[in-house]
């Protein structure tokens, strides 16, 4: 795109100068000694005074949205939604518009890192050259089977060149992970999926068309699959249709921000959704007079109603509304399959889905699209393989590992003990853009670009009706001394020469992509096509990715799922405690958004709670224990323990407590380390069915310490709370 | 008191204050309260972060807030709509006569609210008189990056389109008039008048859920207007009279057996 | 005692002494003021009489005047556009030859600048009709610019006012705060 | 002299007790030049005690006062504890407190002077001079208050090329233009009835330091014409400083009152602060009496139970003032059932600083009414200067219970939030220190007794026997 830009920072001088005039009169002299730096051989088009803008994909979630960025001079100033692209159309969430802060973020790895010792903060630069040679080295002298990629969730193409490139050498594939896949229960949906509907993909629910939604725990507002798309959902829900505002229910034990949203909340008791769903099936089937089908012969609405601890009239009152609602929608997610019987309540849900007869109908539940490159979908490693794999580290039977785009030392339950499995690693290389804990663990540090320095695609997996690749490319040029990891590992592939040379003979990571690209140039269902691959990448980059112009969405069929019969229970908990635990994605930072200030300052929806991590507690509760606002207090699980302050949180069941997941970093930049605290330290080693954690099946204790601390709030508690109340 | 007996307010009713130019609509049944909308305008509008111990004190400088309230006790408690709180642009702002260096001014040409940052003072009388209380006020120098050195590389993302705030002065949106004076160049450029739509600002563009609709009020026929007519519009404070330029629109309270 | 002192101001001597002090106190400030207004020093000593001359045409160089805030400053991919296939002579040339070899950019000292807090943008000044040297003077007279008159607000309020005597909405809009400072 | 003899009006209660006439000053006359040398000498000696005194102050100056305030414009007001919405903090209640200080020497001279009262004679200038140097604090806590003090002349209306003016709609403007005069006249009004006292110690004074008084003197010798024009002059300033007086603090009330706030937009708010002023500010005149009195030789001659009796009365009077003024002020909202405002009265009432409010009602109305009916106890200087500290504090309470207490209420719930003082804390230390350092400067600079009042006084008073009884009759001199 554009040479070497030298660094500039000409802005603050120029506020200063601001400043020094202002004192005068409050208008400037006429010369002020600002020198501004100008690129060396800056391109024309940087000197016509205008912004340029660069489309490309935003890489703080997996869902692949798109962006188009406005640079000036060389500097990306603002993000903004691409409107064009099928999963956001314009919009952004506030990760995507503060990923700036990660571009210019003053804690980013500047240079290839050689650590001496792991864990210290210090290691020694090299140049790039010798980093090629370490990856080489890496790769040419263990074993094939000794060596481990593992992987984010971002980007694709990275996914795909690792994946030809283990195949080629014969090591095993690499493993794919991210805490939202875990916190999504995505093996669970497809799990299910695959059993009621046949076909292991990911259920795609048409949220804007329907007239009634009813969430079993789904946070489909906040960062669950794909939030942007499925807000656009949420408003068509209520606004799409003239003069009819189409209703929402959550059942959820906290009143999440999704929750907040709801015509009605239904503080259930965690794990009984399985049981509720069934009882409203069966509640319908009989209202409407039908055979009981099988799935939901075996359940009893008074009892599912005491079991979940609320009202039976209410259930029974839902169950009317959804089964006469002409779009009826239930969606299974967040809290409700992190139980041990997360895949039953799926295939529940799923099940009355398809007895309301929505599937492949408007406003019901739908296959997502096969994305472009893909036969089907793959999805993420659920926690129990990585629990599988965390178990091969331990043996020593992986020499080299090689880490992108995902921390595990800060994703993974720490009952895990992934750390100290990568005791047992010789060779840790990590690609962190940013010095995260695992990067500290990392005996090399080859850091990739940030998100916006860098080329790549992103398989749109959820979120469109269309199958989309949604494109990225360089909106600006690198700021600090880092190269593209696909750069890296095929320059390493050429020097290790071999099969690995021959299968992937490609100068660079654009090449690369192109390659992979070039086999979408027939593909007429494109919103474009191109006689050859240049034209091609050049629409492809134009446009911010491929997408087709159809509703490529799969109608799944249940034939025989109301046949099956659901054994659907209570689910386990672990632990005595008194509390259910509920760990939540932070809907403002997710899983990496606490190292960008902004991010940290932006204040919780429903909480408005910054900077910091909180334990929501139901206020009558905390009364019976004298528990105050910022109050800390122990959380003791099985597995774990912490202390964080408490804020009293009017919505949620006073047997539960919840902890937003996000802060917590030990490292991760000066606005991350030492800051809050990390519910994964609670987490059982629990799996449902389907492999994904059980992270909300655990019982915990509470007990006060008789510190406080103050949690930072962008309400004044005086005018929200009352005056008695503690600021 | 006498701001809340109904006395007629003695102000110069001139067209402006009939049809005004610029509004908004802000929708409460769709807002989220995803917080998009906060973190486009502060990336925007060069708008400093200050810090846990400041924010904690009432010092954050959103120059957009979402406000929810809550009502009764569990299990019959009760969720404000989302309440996004910005600039009202009021066109009888209390802001503007306090000033006692029109610091904070009308414009007259496109009938907002304007904060001149480089008149300022830092009397804060704006701020105390605001009834919507959506003045912030640079406490410190946040944007100082010779006292906070992590800033030198943050800063490379300031907008040269938008002054850098120093130390000691009052501001607050501006209805992204950056991008007003932006679109009536090109318009101008083209010969044409500005289009519906041709303008955003930042919250709007982000907005997930399209809450928030901006455009001018004085065309009948624009989005805005069009929006603003809804049958459950309503302004903040009403009452005081000072034709606020934000249309909210009531969305239902929500909770449990709602 | 006093009264001594008051009457040796009385005298010719005094009063012409007085007159001196005064004098001393104004041609200070007069001396502040024309530091901060002297144009600085820049790396190149670039003759523009000679370049527009040669009837090189502003926007050549300063192309962001058309449709930006920003006009730029050219950076010596631009002289040497040309000057490469001048042979290099005089002072200022090497300099710039230095500059080109050493891949180092020439870090010009922008002169017709105003604060950060005022958004000057040429292209409404370019489409209503003014032309460079309306504001930045004859510049094919200058060898190093600088500017003809003082920058502020004053001078850019004279034009304001007479180009929209006339024209009341007009009038709003150039004198409107919000033009300039936001 | 033209003498007139007329009879002052006695008690007859007075008649009765055969009191001595000579404990009023007016009766127990010395001679000029004893006079005037008891005022130097108290002028002139400074025990160690002064300086231990001036030395702390002058520390205190310039800890709490020169470098907090460096310390708050360099780092900004973050430093101070204000916030969001209490975006006034203690220095506009600092301003308003020393604003209200500043009154009660106008009042003391000026009104007393005007209706001749003839107990005013002795202390009019300590009076006056708190005026002038209350003033000063004001004005200082105005600057502390701003966010960008250098720009501060930007108040001023002074032709510029940019074609900007203050804007004259603003309530701070008004109280710009007023405080400026106010401090003018004040400072005028300081300087006549100074300059025979100036001619007095000049021609006493030797060497070097009579250069400054000749200068000050204006050549001041006493005769006829000049008596007469001073005279003139010093009742022209009288009568107009007094209008000049009450629109500055019904300026200042303005601010507030002019506001669309909760527990501020409230039309009693004029008087209410006026009053509210003189409150405090007749109490600081008992303590700095009772200060110079107990500190300074020869005062015990000068300034004695008498004239601590009136101010007494005085406090009390105004307290009862300030009381019906305060119910006024709170029965409106109370009745008029505007919901901030009630929210408002609750939060003063039952908020987390309950307390200020009833410390305020205790300061303000229950001491001064249980102390001041007694004629004994008012006349007692020690228990005045005592009373007259809880009033100064029950009315800084006061300004504070209307500024940042009021202001953390606001129609948008979501933003309140307490204030917590920080700097400014010495910054208040740092303004009383200034202002009594300035005061103990000035003892040893100008005479603190008007010295040819209290002679006219004396001269135009005698005593005439009618029968048994001694009455005390008035001469005019004119």
């Amino acid at each position: 795109m554009s040479p070497e830009i030298s660094r500039r920072d000409f802005l603050k001088l120029a506020s200063v100068g601001a400043a020094t005039t202002a004192a005068l009169t409050g208008c400037g002299p006429a010369s002020r000694y600002v020198t501004r730096e100008p690129y060396v051989k800056m391109p024309e088009y940087n000197y016509n005074g205008l912004s340029t803008y660069y489309a490309t994909t935003c890489r703080e979630c997996s869902a692949g949205c798109g962006l188009v960025i406005r640079t000036f001079q060389g500097r990306a100033l603002k993000v903004e939604g691409n409107r064009d692209h099928p999963v956001n159309m314009g919009k952004t969430c506030p990760r995507g518009q503060i990923t700036l802060q990660g571009l210019y973020n003053p804690d980013r790895v500047t240079d290839p890192l050689h650590r001496k010792q792991r864990g210290s903060n210090d290691g020694e630069k090299m140049d790039w050259d010798a980093a090629v040679q370490v990856v080489t080295d890496a790769l040419t002298h263990n074993q094939p089977n000794e060596v481990a990629f593992l992987l984010g969730m971002t980007p694709d193409h990275l996914f795909d060149m690792v994946s030809d490139m283990t195949k080629a050498m014969g090591a095993p594939a690499p493993i794919r992970y991210g805490a939202p896949a875990m916190f999504e229960s995505r093996a669970t949906l497809v799990q299910a999926a695959q059993t009621v509907f046949g076909q292991a993909a990911l259920p795609s629910f048409d949220i804007g068309g329907a007239d009634l939604v009813v969430s079993f725990g789904a946070n489909f507002l906040e960062p669950w699959l794909s939030q942007v798309s499925q807000t656009r959902g949420y408003r068509n829900l209520r606004q799409g249709t003239p003069n009819h505002r189409g209703l929402f229910v959550q059942f959820e034990s906290r009143m999440s921000q999704t929750a907040s949203k709801a015509d009605e909340w239904i503080p259930n008791k965690p794990g009984t959704e399985a049981v509720l769903a069934l009882a409203m099936g069966r509640i319908i089937a009989e209202a409407r007079g039908l055979p009981l089908p099988p799935a939901f012969a075996t359940a009893d609405v008074n009892q599912a109603a005491s079991q979940a601890d609320i009202n039976a009239d209410d259930l029974k009152r839902l169950a009317t509304i959804l089964g006469n609602a002409q779009r009826p929608l239930v969606i299974p997610g967040g809290q409700a399959l992190a139980q041990s019987n997360g895949l039953q309540t799926a295939q529940a849900i799923l099940s009355l889905n398809a007895f309301l007869g929505n599937l492949g109908k408007a406003g019901g539940v739908y296959l997502s699209p096969i994305a472009p490159l893909e036969d089907a979908y793959h999805r993420p490693a659920s926690a129990k393989e990585m629990a599988d794999f965390v178990g091969t580290l331990k043996k020593g039977a992986v020499k080299v590992l090689f880490v992108h785009g995902v921390n595990p030392l800060f994703e993974l339950p720490k009952s895990l003990s992934f750390a100290d499995a990568l005791k047992n690693v010789p060779q840790v290389i990590s690609f962190a853009t940013f010095p995260d804990e695992t990067a500290l663990e990392a005996d090399y540090v080859f850091p990739d670009h940030h998100g916006l320095e860098s080329w790549g695609y992103q398989k749109v997996a959820t979120g469109s009706n269309a199958s989309v690749l949604s494109g990225a490319q360089p909106v600006v040029s690198p700021f600090h001394n880092t190269k593209a990891t696909v750069d890296l590992l095929l320059a390493a592939s050429q020097a290790a020469g071999g099969q690995i040379a021959s299968a992937l003979p490609f100068k660079d990571e654009l090449e690369y992509i192109q390659s992979k690209l070039s086999t979408m140039l027939s593909n007429a269902n494109g919103f474009f096509t191109a006689p050859e691959i240049n034209s091609f990448t050049a629409y492809f980059q134009q446009h911010g990715g491929w997408w087709s112009t159809g509703d490529d969405r799969l109608a799944p069929t249940a034939a025989d799922a109301l046949n099956a019969n659901i054994g659907a229970s209570v689910s386990q908990f672990d632990g005595d405690g008194e509390f259910f635990l509920l760990p939540f994605v932070s809907p403002t930072l997710a899983e990496g958004g606490a190292n960008k200030p902004w991010l940290q300052e932006l204040g919780d929806p429903t909480t408005t709670v910054m900077w910091n991590t909180w334990i929501e507690m139901n206020p009558q509760k905390a009364d019976e224990m004298g528990i105050q606002d910022n109050d800390i207090v122990t959380i003791v699980s099985p597995f774990g323990a912490l202390e964080a302050p408490v804020y009293r949180y009017p919505a949620i069941r006073p047997d539960t407590i919840a902890i937003p997941f996000g802060q917590g970093h030990t490292a991760y930049g000066q606005f991350a380390a030492k800051r809050g605290v990390n519910p994964v330290d609670l987490l059982p080693q629990k799996y449902n069915e389907a492999g994904d954690l059980a992270y909300a099946g655990v019982k915990v204790h509470v007990q006060k310490t008789g510190r406080a601390r103050k949690l930072s709030k962008m309400e004044g508690v005086l005018g929200v709370y009352g005056f008695d109340a503690k600021q | 008191m006498a701001n809340d007996l109904q006395l007629p307010v003695f102000t110069n009713t001139s067209e402006q204050e009939v049809s005004g130019k610029w509004g908004m609509v802000i929708d409460q049944d769709l807002c989220t309260g995803c917080q998009a909308c906060v973190a486009a305008c502060s990336m925007e509008n060069n708008v400093p972060f200050v810090g846990e111990e400041d924010a904690n004190y009432g010092r954050s400088m959103h120059w957009i807030r979402i406000e929810r309230f809550w009502s009764g006790t569990f299990p019959e408690v009760k969720m404000t709509p989302y309440q996004p709180m910005l600039c009202q642009q009021c066109h009888n702002a209390p802001c503007e006569p306090v000033c006692p260096v029109f610091a904070s001014v009308h414009s007259a040409s496109e009938d907002t609210n304007l904060q001149v940052y480089n008149r300022c003072v830092g009397t804060r009388y704006c701020a105390n008189n605001c009834p919507y209380q959506v003045r912030v006020f640079n406490w410190r120098d946040y944007t100082d990056a010779r006292a906070r050195p992590w800033l030198t590389s943050l800063q490379n993302q300031l907008s040269p389109d938008v002054t850098v705030r120093r130390r000691g002065v009052m501001e607050k949106c501006t209805f992204c008039i950056q991008r007003i004076h932006q679109a009536e160049q090109v318009a101008a450029s083209e010969n044409r008048s500005i289009a519906d739509g041709d303008v955003t600002p930042a919250c709007a563009q982000a907005c997930p859920a399209d809450a928030i609709v901006f455009g001018r009020i004085d065309d009948p026929n624009s989005r805005v207007s069009q929006a603003a007519l809804n049958a459950r519009g309503y302004h903040q404070l009403d009452e005081l009279r000072t034709t606020p330029r934000i249309t909210y629109l009531h969305g239902a309270s929500n909770g449990s057996n709602g | 005692m006093a009264r001594r002192f008051f009457n040796a101001l009385n005298q010719p001597l005094g009063r012409i002494g007085v007159f001196i002090a005064l004098l001393a106190v104004f041609s200070g400030v007069v001396w502040g003021i024309v530091q901060t207004q002297k144009p600085p020093e820049q790396p190149i000593q670039f003759p523009h009489n000679l370049h527009v001359g040669l009837g090189i045409q502003c926007l050549y160089c300063h192309s962001g005047a058309l449709r930006g805030p920003s006009p730029g400053i050219p950076t010596e991919t631009k002289c040497w556009g040309c000057h490469q296939q001048i042979p290099i002579q005089g002072t200022e040339l090497p300099k710039l030859a230095a500059y080109v070899e050493n891949d180092k950019p020439i870090s010009w000292v922008p002169v017709a600048q105003v604060p950060d807090f005022v958004h000057f943008v040429h292209r409404p000044h370019i489409a209503a009709g003014l032309n460079c040297e309306n504001c930045h003077g004859n510049v094919a007279g200058m060898t190093v610019y600088q500017n003809p008159q003082v920058i502020n607000m004053g001078w850019c309020l004279k034009c304001h006012r007479q180009k929209a005597q006339d024209n009341p909405v007009l009038y709003a809009k150039l004198t409107d705060c919000g033009t300039c400072h936001y | 002299m033209a003498a007139t003899a007329k009879s002052l009006p006695q008690p007859r209660a007075r008649v009765a007790e055969h009191e001595d006439p000579r404990v009023h000053l007016m009766h127990d006359p010395r001679p000029r030049g004893e006079m005037n040398d008891m005022v130097l000498e108290s002028m002139h000696t400074a025990t160690w005690r002064y300086w231990i005194a001036t030395g702390t102050l002058t520390f205190l100056v310039l800890t709490c006062f020169v470098f907090a305030w460096y310390y708050l414009i360099a780092n900004g007001l973050g430093v101070a504890g204000v916030n969001r919405p209490v975006y006034w903090g203690i220095f506009l209640v600092n301003t308003v407190f020393w604003i209200g200080i500043s009154h009660a020497g106008t009042f003391i001279s000026a009104i007393l002077r005007v209706m001749k009262i003839e107990g005013r004679r002795p202390f009019t200038r300590a009076a006056e001079l708190m005026t002038t140097f209350g003033l000063v604090q004001a004005g200082a806590s105005i600057f502390m208050h701003m966010g960008r003090v250098w720009l501060a002349y930007w108040l001023f209306p002074f032709p510029n090329e940019r074609g900007l003016w203050p804007d004259f709609h603003s309530p701070l403007m008004w109280d710009f233009l007023a405080i400026n005069t106010y401090l003018l006249c004040s400072t005028m009004y300081l300087f006549l009835p100074l300059i025979p006292d100036l001619a007095m110690v000049r021609d006493r004074a030797k060497g070097w330091q009579k250069i400054p008084y000749r200068i000050l003197a204006l050549g001041f010798r006493g005769t006829e014409g000049e008596w007469k024009n001073l005279h003139t002059a010093m009742n022209i300033f009288a009568f107009a400083i007094i209008p000049v007086m009450f629109s500055v603090h019904t300026i200042v009330s303005w601010d507030f009152a002019m506001a669309t706030r909760p527990g501020w937009s409230s039309t009693v708010f004029g008087p209410y602060f006026v009053i509210g002023a003189l409150h405090s500010g007749m109490a600081a005149v008992a303590i700095v009496l009772f200060l110079i009195r107990s500190t300074m030789k020869n005062m015990k001659y000068f300034l004695r139970p008498e004239h601590f009796n009136l101010i007494g009365m005085l406090m009390l009077l105004v307290s009862m003032a300030w009381a019906y003024f305060y119910f006024n002020d709170y029965l409106v909202p109370w009745y008029g059932g505007d919901k901030w405002e009630k929210i408002l009265q609750e939060f003063t009432e039952k908020g987390p600083i309950w307390w200020l409010w009833y410390v305020m009602l205790i300061c303000n109305v229950a001491i001064p009414w249980l102390i001041l009916w007694r004629k004994k106890w008012r006349s007692t200087p020690w228990l005045l200067a005592i009373v007259g500290v809880f009033i100064n504090i029950g009315m800084w309470i006061e300004r504070y219970v209307i500024i940042p207490e009021a202001l953390t209420i606001n129609r948008m719930p979501f933003t309140w939030r307490i204030y917590i003082p920080h700097v400014e804390i010495f910054l208040t230390i740092g303004t009383v220190s200034l202002f009594l350092l300035l005061y103990m400067l000035a003892s040893r600079v100008i005479p603190l007794i008007p010295v040819w009042e209290v002679q006219e006084g004396q001269e135009s008073h005698t005593l005439r026997r009618v029968g048994k009884a001694e009455l005390s009759t008035l001469t005019n001199i004119e």
